[in-house]
Parts: structure tokens; C-alpha cells; sequence
């Protein structure tokens, strides 16, 4: 009790970490509940380290996309180190993005095209894209566009697709980078992540191990109720919320194109995890999971359960 | 170990330590042995003596492991290897462990071929020299990230950008020991080489060469393993289309999925490489080095 | 034969070993050698260098070896030093067997490249000073540069070794070693690269301090004049493998006795004794 | 260079190419200079050469650049260069490059001085020796990734873990080279040392450091650069407690916001830092090795 | 002074350069140097190892180079092979100057390490047959055993150097220099390191080859005999820096001359000559 060491990920993603921060929530929270609670900021990149980071106890709270989560979910179920979901980052798409005029749907690629994404055939976005190729060429041609999909992380491959002139034509993308890249004229979207799974989904979430919250319940509330709160004011004040993020992340980029991003019509803020479950279905279906969860709640803690989540 | 018995100041060593003690037995094993003695006799092979070290890290590894009791961090010693033989019999592991070694060693052969023509042209020519170093040490600490939009512009994606990013990892390290190593040649066997009209070329490959081998196997041994380290980071960011992963990837996919079982497999692969190779360096030093009396 | 040549054995006699009790009675030898064999591991089996080699040198007695090149004097000192062990037989120090080299032993080697590249010759010399006699460095180092005025490098004191010729760095090997005021010096053809005049000078100081100094000596040489006015005993070696060959006495002569006829007369001697082997290659 | 002009084989080969050339001039100017002179006095001096290099690599980067057309991938030398002079101006980058550094330097001779001692035991004793070998062989291939799991489990995150997997990174190199470095000292100076009673650590600072010098100064500047390659990927997976964030979160953050000009100052910081080191190893080469005639 | 000294010069007499056209008409001497000075470079600026030393070797002649420790000799042939730069003056070969070394130019070294390590004993000797001489490699091999055998080392054909004693290696370095069958012979104290019969052995070998051949040789050497015996010409130098002293000829004596009063004679002539300038040291 009384300390918290959280780790964060990069990106636009995870501004309500930002404004927990900046806004000293968690203090606060803790306050309330009659505890003072040191928090820890830690960033790590990759939910690989992140994963790793939380089983060997070095981390509290972990950030990562869905993917991860599932992974470590899977392998840590009925063990003392069960981990369950705390909160969403709130629903954003993921587009896959062009500069090949010829490619209006997923069935248009040739193998001259590559598609980018982080860590071909094992990310969020990769497993995206092989739900798209499930849908468009029916069961069990998930893998079809695998020969296509090549690693390359978020910045260099919004890099080649606007700068073009490379084997790259083709991007996974995810915020702000999708953004960046729609402001190129040459650049087109081919789906988003939400015509694949069928509505709003969120990508991205914060666990923690069942231990943690039965051995530090207060810390755990101040926690939950401070994520909820930020989420809460990002969705109402996303302008200030963009200068947050400018502020925390000392970045270099435009304050009203973090606005834009956050205000993007397709976002929405919420805690409950959505679009998981059918996330975590297919990856079951491929083999990357054992354990075949029936509902979302399964793996997220009580105090989402009361929304409708999915 | 130098093939004298009697060299200075090893002995000399030896000597205090146990001066009652004959010298260490080699070929024959003794007629009859006491069972302390047979001990002493087979501690006498090279090959017995690295099993009982590789045998003490596993055991060590076995023992740290059970008692941290965290597999999904690191798992046992006999988990692994039973993840490492179900890795081969899927014939998952060995096509992967073929793939990275076939790139990895056309780089280092590229690396070490060009380090060699730089370094002879640096011998040669002071300014190249001073070029070259200042090429080396603006380089050489560049970590690969620094070459992956280059690559890509110039050498598009796959082998090519791999093969890019090996050499800068391999070239510069090599290029440093060959130079110093060349620079270390004794003077009067570099006069020797020149009075007998030996030049450029000739005179690298048959005075130089020969008596900088110590350090420039030294750079060959640090080259290699750093040729391993930069394949194996490189094909998880860069290059590896998903279906002809190398060991690289065999790794990251596995530790994506946390089967770390397995990932501690395909390490075992890279240390059982490591230890191969290391043994033909061994050979290639016993028959040159260390029989010319240039290292002991 | 002449009969300055005081005692001459074509065998030399090996006494039986002495009882130790017995031994201390008697002055024990500072140094000896008892049926000491010497072999070198090579790649196609062992190679013997010395076989059976027997002597004893007493207390400021100065022991000088003599053979054909390769005949194993340099391997005999390395014995004597501490850097080889026997492959049979036995070296021993006032009675005790050799278990490794010391400072008690200074050793002047054959080969140009013993200084130390890393410090100038002054340092050179002061080294073994500093090390092993634990002396100041301020001490040391005058020391040093008096040992090496003495040698004739008073230029050469902040030169570095690879800055020297060849005899230079012998002198300075030379300084080194009498710098260190050893009480047991093995010097392994110390004025081979030197020319007439220094080499004279340098064999009259060593024979001075010698004197002075009452240290013993173990001296390789191949020249026979030398032989003769440095030793007080002269231990002759044939090769293949190295073998005792004969040993003279030649106590009598010193620096007073250079070009005396009684001296050219030892030195024809030892020198037919060689030469009757056979102008044949060795 | 070597401070003797009359250095053997160099200086032939040098009257063979310009025999009727003066030797090159070192410090006095001549009284009076031709334009051609006053060049090739100028040309005399190490600084100049350096910077005509960089200048002709500078320019050669901005010709590319400007040909590519794609400051996304590959900024112009110039943009480089203001993105650079703003990033510090804005303190943002001096700080980083600090706090890299100083965990740099504290992992650098953490190592060094770790591979020192283990070289030191396995040169006095054979069995370590060869454990030593071993060892360096499982473990220098190993990429930083293989320790990432144990690293946190045993350190947890922060400074403790940054410095093992730059132990990691540079301790098995530097062995090799210092190893090599110690079994290549002459016999005889070896002899010489064990001659005046030295023994163990004496024995190694007084003798093998000294005259293995060429060999350590080759092994330390190889160690240097991965250091830097390390530090700077190790620090985009272990991230950053709290705001302190070195050069390669620097990098990583620019990367992500896609400022690839800033990106590429941060590797020019990278480059300069290089630079620097080079001039100190360089300064410490001429004033040990050179001037010992260990190294030409 | 004896008659047996034919020329004696305290100051060599330095003839103005003749004209080329002249040279050529004149038997064009093999090697000549003219007001050769040489520096080193050090890091307290140039020492001067050697200045204004002028003499010209004919061809088939033998000069040899005598004078105190470091003064200048190796430094000298090695400006004959090309290693070293005159600070002022000029050595020619041929009438041409030298730019460089090269295989015309055969040198022995003075010191141990000249042997290439990675080569056996044969192929040391044979390496130059092949890259200079351009021979096959059994014949290389064949006539790299035989000048082997004549030095003494038929037992050593296959071993390293590093296993070899001093004057093995020396040894080894002459058969490998001698099996090229030079023109011009560049010798640094060849024979320093060996015993008496050795060194008289080699001298003889040495000498008939140049009778044989006929090559030019010049020879750097500080023992008097063996100078008088082996040069046609003595060039006397002294030391601080290397400075012409005097020069003898000797042609006269070979080696039926060895040991007879005439040449004892000269011997002495020249030791006097030496150390007429004082036991001090140099
Ligand atoms: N390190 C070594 N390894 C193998 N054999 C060696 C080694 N050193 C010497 N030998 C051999 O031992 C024998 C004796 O050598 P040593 O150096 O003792 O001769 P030496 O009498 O000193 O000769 P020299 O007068 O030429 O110096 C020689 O046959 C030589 O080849
Ligand atoms: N590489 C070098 N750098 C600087 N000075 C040198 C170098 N080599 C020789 N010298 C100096 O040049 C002078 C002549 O040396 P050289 O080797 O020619 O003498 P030497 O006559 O051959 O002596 P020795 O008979 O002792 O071999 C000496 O004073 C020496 O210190
Ligand atoms: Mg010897
Ligand atoms: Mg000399």
C-alpha cells in the first residue's frame, strides 16, 4: 500500500496517464481513502518489456495493447500471478493505410506491396489485419497477407508511406500516426479496425495482477477511481487535455493536432473494455491463446462489470 | 595452452603450486590408475574439462531457476531443454537457426573482407588511415537504429538492409583490431618483408597477416559474436518479412507469446553456435598462434 | 697442456650426494645442479635440450659455461633462474631445490628485447630497484643513472629501449642487472653484441665488482678469452644433447693476467679441446 | 603517426612516392610561403586533416540529401545541423546526452575493470582460463534481449538493470581483447618481470598492462562504441524512470513525433561524442604505445 | 704501423663527385655514400646518429663497418638497404640513389626476431627464393635445406623459430640470406651470437662464397680479427654522433692469412688505433 510504480507506453494513446499525472489524481484519490500514495512513472516501450516488467514485479500497473494483455492473461491464468484488466484507454480505430491509388480494398494487393505494422504477424495491428483476411477470404486464410507484412515500427513506416519511394506502400497505423499520415494527399485509407471487428474497440489497456489488488485495495481504488476520473475530463476538455500531453511528453508537436486527434469523432473515452472478446476469440481460433475465455468479463476485475462492455 | 611445458614463467607458476606434482598427462593414459589418479588423467582433455564447466552452469541455472520459481521470467534448465527438443522435432527451431546463420555469415564475410581492404589501404596511405579512423570512431557507436530509414531508401527492404546493418556492426570493431594488430607487427619483420620487395598487396597477405594473426583473430572472435548480437535484434525491427524468420524472430515471436520455454530455446541454439564456433577458433589458434609461438 | 691449467677432466667426477646433516656441516654450494635434464615439449614429442649436466658453484666462485651454439647454456640458466623445471635431476639454492625464479637469482638474458619497452632506460634500471629492493624512487633512480654512466649511456638516460642499438640495450641490461647489487648473477652472454673496447671495460668492471661485492656468477659466453679471465671455473658443453664436456679451473687468471702468456696458453687449450672434436659442423 | 620520421619501411615507402619531397613539416611555418606551401604546411597538422574529412562527409551527406528530396527519412545536413543548435538551445538535448553518459561511463568501467580482474585470474590460472573462454563464448553472442528478463527479475527496473546489460556488452569484447593482448607480451619481458619477484596483480600492472597496452587501447575503444550501441537501444526498452531521459529516449521520442531532423541530431551528438573520445584515445596513443615504439 | 697496412687515413679523403659522364666511363662503384648524415626524430627533436661518413664499395669488394656501441653502423646499412633517409648526403647503388629496399639488397639483421615465427626453419629460408627469386617451391625448399645444412641446422629444417636458441636463430637468418645468392650482401654482426667453431666454420663458408659468387658485400662487425679477415676494406667509425675514423685496407689477408704474424699484426694495428683514444668509455 502507499506506493504505486506505473508503466507507460508512448503515444497519444495513453493521455489520460498524462492528466492523471500532471493533475496528481492518484494523490488525490489516495487522499480520500486516507492514504498517501507515492506514485512511480515508469516508460517502457514495447508491451514485450512492459509484460515482462510487471511478472518479475518490477511494475505495478501496466500499459499495453490488447494483445500483450491477452498473451500474459493466458499464460498466468489460475497462477499467482493472474492479471486482469482495469481499465480500457477508451476506443480508437486503427486504419490501414495506402499510397498505392490501385489498392481500394484488402483483395487489391500484389506482392509488390508491403504492409508495415510492429512486429509482423504478433502485434494488435498484425492480428488486425489477419482478421480483415479471415473476413475477406474466408476461414482459414488468416495468415494469406502474411507473406505481405513486414516489422517496422509506427514512426519509420509513417515516414516511408508519406515520403513514398519505398517497397513500403501499406501501413497498419494507429494514432496520432494515421492522422499524420491522412494529411498526405497521396496517402488513402483502406479499412478501419472498427469495420473488422464491428464496432468501436479498444486497442489498448491497464492490468495489474489479481495479488496486487487484494494486497493493496486502497491504493488499487485511488487507482481505478483516478483513471476513471482522468478519462472522464479528457473527454471533456480535450484541448486542455492536448496541452497536457505536450506538456508531460515535452513534445514538439502541435497542441491543436493532439486536440484534433483527441477529438477525433471516432474515439470515445470509457474505461470498459470493447471488442475484446471477439479479439481475444480470434486469437484463440489461431492457436495464440490457449484458455478460450467465454465472456470479456473473465479478465477484467469487478468493478468494470457493471457496463456493457464486450 | 602453449604445446611447451616448459614455457617461462607458466610453469615456473605451476611449479610453486604443486612442485611435487608431475607434468599434466596428455595421450597416454596410465597403465594403472588409482581412481584419483584416472580423475587427474581425464581432467587432462580440453573436451572434459568444458563439460564439467558447461555441466556447473547448468546446474546453476537449474538451481537459480526452481528457486525463483518464476517460468513465465525464467524457466528451468530442463524446462528449456525440453522445449528446445520439441523446437527441433516441430522442425520450427533448425530452419531458423539455418536462415540467420546463412545471413549472418555472408555479412560477416563481407565485413571482414572489406575491413581488410580499408585497413591495408589505411597501412598504406597515412591520410587513409586517419580517414579511416575517423570514420571508425564516428560510426562505430551508432547503434543500428540509426541506419534503418538509409537502408530503406537506398537498399530497399529484406537481405540487402540486413546485410547493411551486420556490416556496420561487424566492420568497425574488426577494422580496429586488424589495424592495431597490423600496427603491432614487429619492426624488424615488417623490414624483412620489404627487403625481400614485398608491397602492398603481398606484403599485407604474407608479413602482416601472418604476424598479426593473434589480434586479428581476436577481432574475428569479437566480430562474430557481435555479427549474432545485430542479427538477432535486427531481424525483430527490420527486414524479416513473416515468413522466412531467422532465430531472430524464432525468439521474438516466442516472446511475444511468452512461451519463454522457448525463448530461452532459441537462446540455447545461439550459445550452442557460440561454443562451435568457438571450438574451430580454438583449433585454427592451436595450429597457428600458439604453435608459432606468437600467443601462448 | 700447459700447467696453468690447473685440474682438467675430460668426465667431470660427480660425488656422490652428500648427507644433508653432513652437507650443512660442509659450505653448502650457493648453487647446484645434479644430473639436471632439460627437455622442451614440442609438437612431435619432446626435444632434450641438456642431459645429465653436473656442477656446483660456492659462494663467490664465478662459474663460466661454455659450448657450441645450441648446446643448451641458455636453457641451463633458465633452470638455474627458476623459468624451467628439470625433466630429471635437480637444481638447488644453499641446498634448497629451485621452485621458481626470484630476486635473489638477477638474471641479464640473451635476448635485445628484455627492457621494458614502457619505461626509459633510467626507469629500466631503477625498476628491480623499485620492486624488488623496495628502494625510493628518488634513490633508485640515482642509483640507475650512475650504473648506466658506468656502461657509457650517460647520453641515453631518458631514451626509450626502441630508441637504442643493439649493444646500447645490452649495456643497459647489463646496468640493470649490477644496479640491483645481486647476490647471485646469471648473465647469458652479456657482451656478444659489444664492440672490443666497451666489452673490455664492461669485463674489468664486472670482474671489480666481483670483488667488491663478493657476489657468485653463472656466465654464459662463446668467446674463450673471455671465458677464461671472467671464470673462476670454466664448465665446457657439447650439444645434441647438451653434455658436460670437460670443466677447467682457471681461478688464477684475473684482470692482471689479460694477454699474459700463461693466459693465451689456456685459452689455445680450451681452444684445441673444442676444436679436436672435429672441424665439423656441430 | 610515429614520432620518428626515419621509422623503417614507412618512410621508404614514403621516399618512394615523393622522394624529392622535404619531410613533412610539423610545427615552425617557413619564414616565407608559396600559396602551394602554405597548404601543405597547413596539411601538416592533424586538426586540419580532421576537418577537411568531416567537411568532405558533411558535404557528401547534404549532396544526398538533397538529392533524395525526403526529410522524413533522410533531413539535409544543414536542417540537421539548426534542428541540432535548437535542440540545445532548448536544453533539451544537453541533459540527455548527460545522463546518458554518465551512465555510460559508470557502465563502461564497471567492465573494464570486471574484465580486468576475471583476465587477471585466467591468466594465472590455465582451469580459469578456460572457463573464462567459455564463458565469453556462450555469453558474447547473446543479445541484450536474452537479459532483459533476468535483469529485472534480480535488479528490477532503472540504473542496475541499464548497467548489467552494458556489463553484458562490453565485458565479454574486452576480455577477449585484453586476454589476447596478455598471451601475445614477449617471453622475455615476461621472464624479466617474474625475474624481480612479481607476482599476481603486481605482476599484471607492472608487466602484462604495460606491454599489452596496444591490444587493451584496441579493446577499449571497440568496448566504448558498443557501450554507446547498447546504452542507446537499452534505453528505449527499459524506458526512463520518472523524467530523466538519455539520448536514446531522446531519439526514440523525436522518432515517434516523426522530427526526423532532431532524430538525426540526436545520432550527431552521438557522432561528436565519437569524435571527442577518439581525440583523448588518440592523445593517450601517442603519449604510451607511440612513444614506446609498441605501436607505430 | 706494420707494412701488412697498406692505406691508413686518420681522415678519409673525400674525392669531389665526378661527373656522371665521367662515372660511367670509370668502373661505376656498387654502392657509395656521399656526406651521409642520418637523424632520428625524436620526441626532443632529431638526434644525429650518424654525419658525413663517405665511402664506395666496388664491385666484388667487402667493406666492413667497425666502430664503438651505437655508433652508427646499423644505421648505416640500413640507409644502404633503403630503410632510412639521409638527412644530407647520398647513397647510391649503381650510381643511382637509393629510394627504397629492395631484393637486390640482401640484409641480415641485427637482431634475433628477423626470422618470420610462422614459418618453419626451411620455408624462413626458402621465402625469399620464392617471392624474390621467383623459384618453384621444391627447388626453393631444396636449396633452403642445403644452405641449412651448412650452417648446422639439418636438425632444426621443421622447427619455429621461437623454439630455436640465439645463435640457432643467427644462424638460420645467414643460410637464409646466403641461399638467395645476392648481389649485394647487407651483413649486421651475423655472427655475434655464435661459439668460436661455429663462427670460424661460417667465416670460411662465408668467404669462399664470395670468392665463388663474387657478390658485394659490406659487414658490420666489433671484433677486430674478424673484420681484418673478412673485409677488403675497414671502415674505422666513431661514436657521438658516427663519424668516419679512419680506413684500412685489408684485402691481403684471407683465410690461409688466419693466425699468421702479419695478420696478428694488423689486428693489433687497429686495436691500437681504437683504443688509442683513451679506455674511457664511449
Ligand atoms: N622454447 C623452446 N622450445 C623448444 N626448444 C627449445 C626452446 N628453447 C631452446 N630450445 C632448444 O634447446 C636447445 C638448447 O637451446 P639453448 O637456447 O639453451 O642453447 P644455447 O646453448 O643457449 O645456444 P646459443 O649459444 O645459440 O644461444 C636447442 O636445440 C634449442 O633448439
Ligand atoms: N629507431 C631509432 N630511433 C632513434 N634513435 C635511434 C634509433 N635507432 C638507433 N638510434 C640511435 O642511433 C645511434 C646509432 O645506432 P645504431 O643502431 O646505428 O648503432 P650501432 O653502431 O649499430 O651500435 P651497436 O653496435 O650497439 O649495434 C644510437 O645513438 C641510437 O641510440
Ligand atoms: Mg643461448
Ligand atoms: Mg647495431
Amino acid at each position: 500500500e502507499g506506493v504505486l510504480r506505473i508503466a507507460q507506453q508512448f503515444g497519444t494513446l495513453y493521455t489520460p496517464f498524462h492528466v492523471l499525472r500532471e493533475k496528481g489524481l492518484i494523490e488525490k484519490h489516495g487522499k480520500e481513502l486516507g492514504i498517501d500514495i507515492k506514485v512511480e512513472w515508469i516508460r517502457l516501450s514495447g508491451g514485450g518489456a512492459v509484460n515482462d516488467a510487471l511478472l518479475s514485479g518490477s511494475i505495478d500497473i501496466a500499459s499495453a495493447g490488447i494483445g500483450p494483455f491477452l498473451t500474459i492473461w493466458d499464460k498466468t491464468r489460475g497462477t499467482a500471478q493472474e492479471v486482469k484488466i482495469v481499465g480500457a484507454f477508451g476506443a480508437q480505430p486503427n486504419f490501414l493505410l495506402t499510397n498505392n491509388p490501385n489498392v481500394k480494398t484488402i483483395k487489391d494487393f500484389t506482392d509488390k506491396d508491403k504492409i508495415a505494422t510492429p512486429a509482423a504477424g504478433v502485434s494488435v495491428q498484425a492480428r488486425i489485419l489477419q482478421m480483415a483476411a479471415e473476413q475477406a477470404f474466408g476461414p482459414g486464410n488468416a495468415k494469406k497477407l502474411d507473406p505481405l507484412m513486414v516489422t517496422l515500427p509506427h514512426p519509420d513506416a509513417t515516414a516511408a508511406l508519406i515520403a513514398g519511394g519505398t517497397e513500403i506502400t501499406t501501413h497498419l497505423s494507429n494514432p496520432p500516426f494515421q492522422n499524420q499520415a491522412l494529411k498526405d494527399p497521396k496517402v488513402h485509407k483502406v479499412f478501419s479496425s472498427y469495420d473488422v471487428l464491428g464496432g468501436p474497440a479498444t486497442p489498448t489497456v491497464a492490468y495489474t495482477t489479481v495479488k496486487f489488488r487484494q494486497e493493496n485495495p486502497k491504493t488499487y481504488k485511488a487507482f481505478q477511481d483516478a483513471f476513471a476520473e482522468a478519462t472522464k475530463w479528457v473527454d471533456e476538455n480535450k484541448k486542455e487535455a492536448a496541452e497536457i500531453y505536450v506538456k508531460v511528453e515535452q513534445s514538439k508537436l502541435d497542441p491543436a493536432f493532439i486536440a484534433e486527434v483527441l477529438s477525433d469523432p471516432e474515439v470515445t473515452y470509457t474505461l470498459v473494455p470493447l471488442g475484446t472478446i471477439k479479439f481475444a476469440d480470434f486469437m484463440n481460433r489461431i492457436g495464440a491463446i490457449k484458455n478460450k475465455p467465454t465472456s470479456w468479463k473473465e479478465f477484467t476485475f469487478e468493478e468494470l462489470h457493471s457496463a456493457s462492455g464486450s | 595452452m602453449s604445446d611447451t611445458t616448459v614455457s617461462g614463467s607458466g610453469l615456473a607458476d605451476a611449479a610453486h603450486a604443486r612442485s611435487t606434482e608431475t607434468v599434466r598427462p596428455r595421450t597416454e593414459a596410465p597403465a594403472r590408475l588409482s581412481p584419483r589418479a584416472a580423475l587427474g588423467w581425464l581432467w587432462g582433455f580440453t573436451v572434459v574439462r568444458r563439460a564439467v564447466v558447461l555441466a556447473a552452469l547448468a546446474a546453476l541455472w537449474q538451481v537459480a531457476a526452481v528457486w525463483q520459481s518464476n517460468p513465465l521470467l525464467f524457466p528451468t534448465f530442463t524446462d528449456t531443454m525440453s522445449a528446445l527438443a520439441s523446437a527441433l522435432s516441430e522442425g520450427d527451431l533448425l530452419p531458423a537457426a539455418l536462415a540467420s546463420l546463412a545471413v549472418l555469415v555472408k555479412g560477416y564475410v563481407l565485413a571482414v573482407a572489406l575491413a581488410l581492404v580499408l585497413v591495408s589501404a589505411a597501412i598504406a596511405v597515412p591520410f587513409l588511415k586517419e580517414v579511416l579512423l575517423t570514420l571508425t570512431a564516428m560510426f562505430n557507436p551508432l547503434p543500428a537504429i540509426a541506419l534503418l530509414p538509409l537502408a530503406m531508401l537506398w537498399l530497399g527492404l529484406g537481405e540487402a538492409s540486413l546485410l547493411l546493418v551486420m556490416v556496420h556492426a561487424v566492420l568497425w570493431p574488426f577494422a580496429l583490431a586488424a589495424l592495431t594488430g597490423f600496427e603491432q607487427v614487429p619492426e624488424t619483420q615488417r623490414l624483412v618483408g620489404r627487403n625481400y620487395g614485398l608491397k602492398g598487396l603481398s606484403y599485407v597477405a604474407l608479413i602482416l597477416i601472418p604476424a598479426a594473426l593473434p589480434s586479428l583473430l581476436s577481432g574475428l572472435k569479437i566480430a562474430w559474436a557481435f555479427a549474432w548480437r545485430t542479427l538477432i535484434a535486427a531481424e525483430l525491427v527490420f527486414g524479416v518479412s513473416s515468413r522466412a524468420g531467422g532465430l531472430g524472430w524464432f525468439i521474438y515471436r516466442n516472446r511475444n507469446e511468452l512461451l519463454t520455454d522457448r525463448v530461452f530455446a532459441g537462446l540455447v541454439t545461439v550459445i550452442l553456435i557460440g561454443l562451435a564456433v568457438e571450438v574451430l577458433f580454438r583449433a585454427v589458434e592451436q595450429r597457428t598462434v600458439r604453435r608459432w609461438g606468437l600467443q601462448r | 697442456m700447459t700447467a696453468a691449467v690447473a685440474r682438467l677432466e675430460t668426465r667431470p667426477q660427480i660425488l656422490p650426494a652428500p648427507h644433508p646433516a653432513q652437507a650443512a656441516v660442509q659450505a653448502t654450494p650457493v648453487l647446484e645442479a645434479r644430473g639436471l635434464t632439460l627437455d622442451y615439449a614440442g609438437a612431435k614429442g619432446r626435444h632434450r635440450a641438456v642431459e645429465d649436466v653436473s656442477f656446483s658453484v660456492a659462494a663467490g666462485e664465478r662459474l663460466v659455461l661454455l659450448g657450441p651454439s645450441g648446446c643448451g647454456k641458455s636453457s641451463i640458466l633458465k633452470a638455474l633462474a627458476g623459468f624451467l623445471k628439470p625433466a630429471a635431476g635437480t637444481v638447488q639454492i644453499r641446498g634448497k631445490a629451485i621452485t621458481g625464479p626470484g630476486p635473489d637469482r638477477i638474471v641479464v638474458f640473451q635476448e635485445f628485447d628484455q627492457l621494458l619497452p614502457w619505461k626509459s632506460v633510467r626507469d629500466n634500471v631503477a625498476f628491480p630497484l623499485r620492486v624488488a629492493r623496495k628502494m625510493p624512487l628518488k634513490e633508485a633512480r640515482a642509483r640507475a643513472e650512475a650504473a648506466l654512466v658506468k656502461v657509457g649511456l650517460a647520453r641515453a638516460l631518458d631514451a626509450y629501449p626502441h630508441t637504442l642499438s643493439g649493444g646500447m640495450k645490452q649495456r643497459a641490461a647489463i646496468a640493470r642487472a649490477l644496479a640491483t647489487d645481486p647476490d647471485v648473477l646469471l648473465m647469458d652472454e652479456p657482451f656478444a653484441a659489444l664492440d672490443a673496447l666497451t666489452r673490455r671495460t664492461l669485463q674489468d668492471d664486472l670482474l671489480a665488482l666481483a670483488e667488491e661485492q663478493g657476489f657468485t656468477l653463472v656466465f654464459v659466453t662463446h668467446a674463450i678469452d673471455e671465458a677464461v679471465l671472467i671464470g673462476t671455473r670454466l664448465h665446457l658443453l657439447a650439444a645434441h644433447p647438451g653434455r658436460t664436456l670437460a670443466t677447467f679451473d682457471t681461478a688464477a687468471f684475473g684482470i692482471s693476467a689479460r694477454g699474459t702468456p700463461a693466459f693465451e696458453a689456456v685459452v689455445r687449450d680450451v681452444h684445441n679441446l673444442i676444436f679436436a672434436d672435429g672441424g665439423h659442423h656441430v
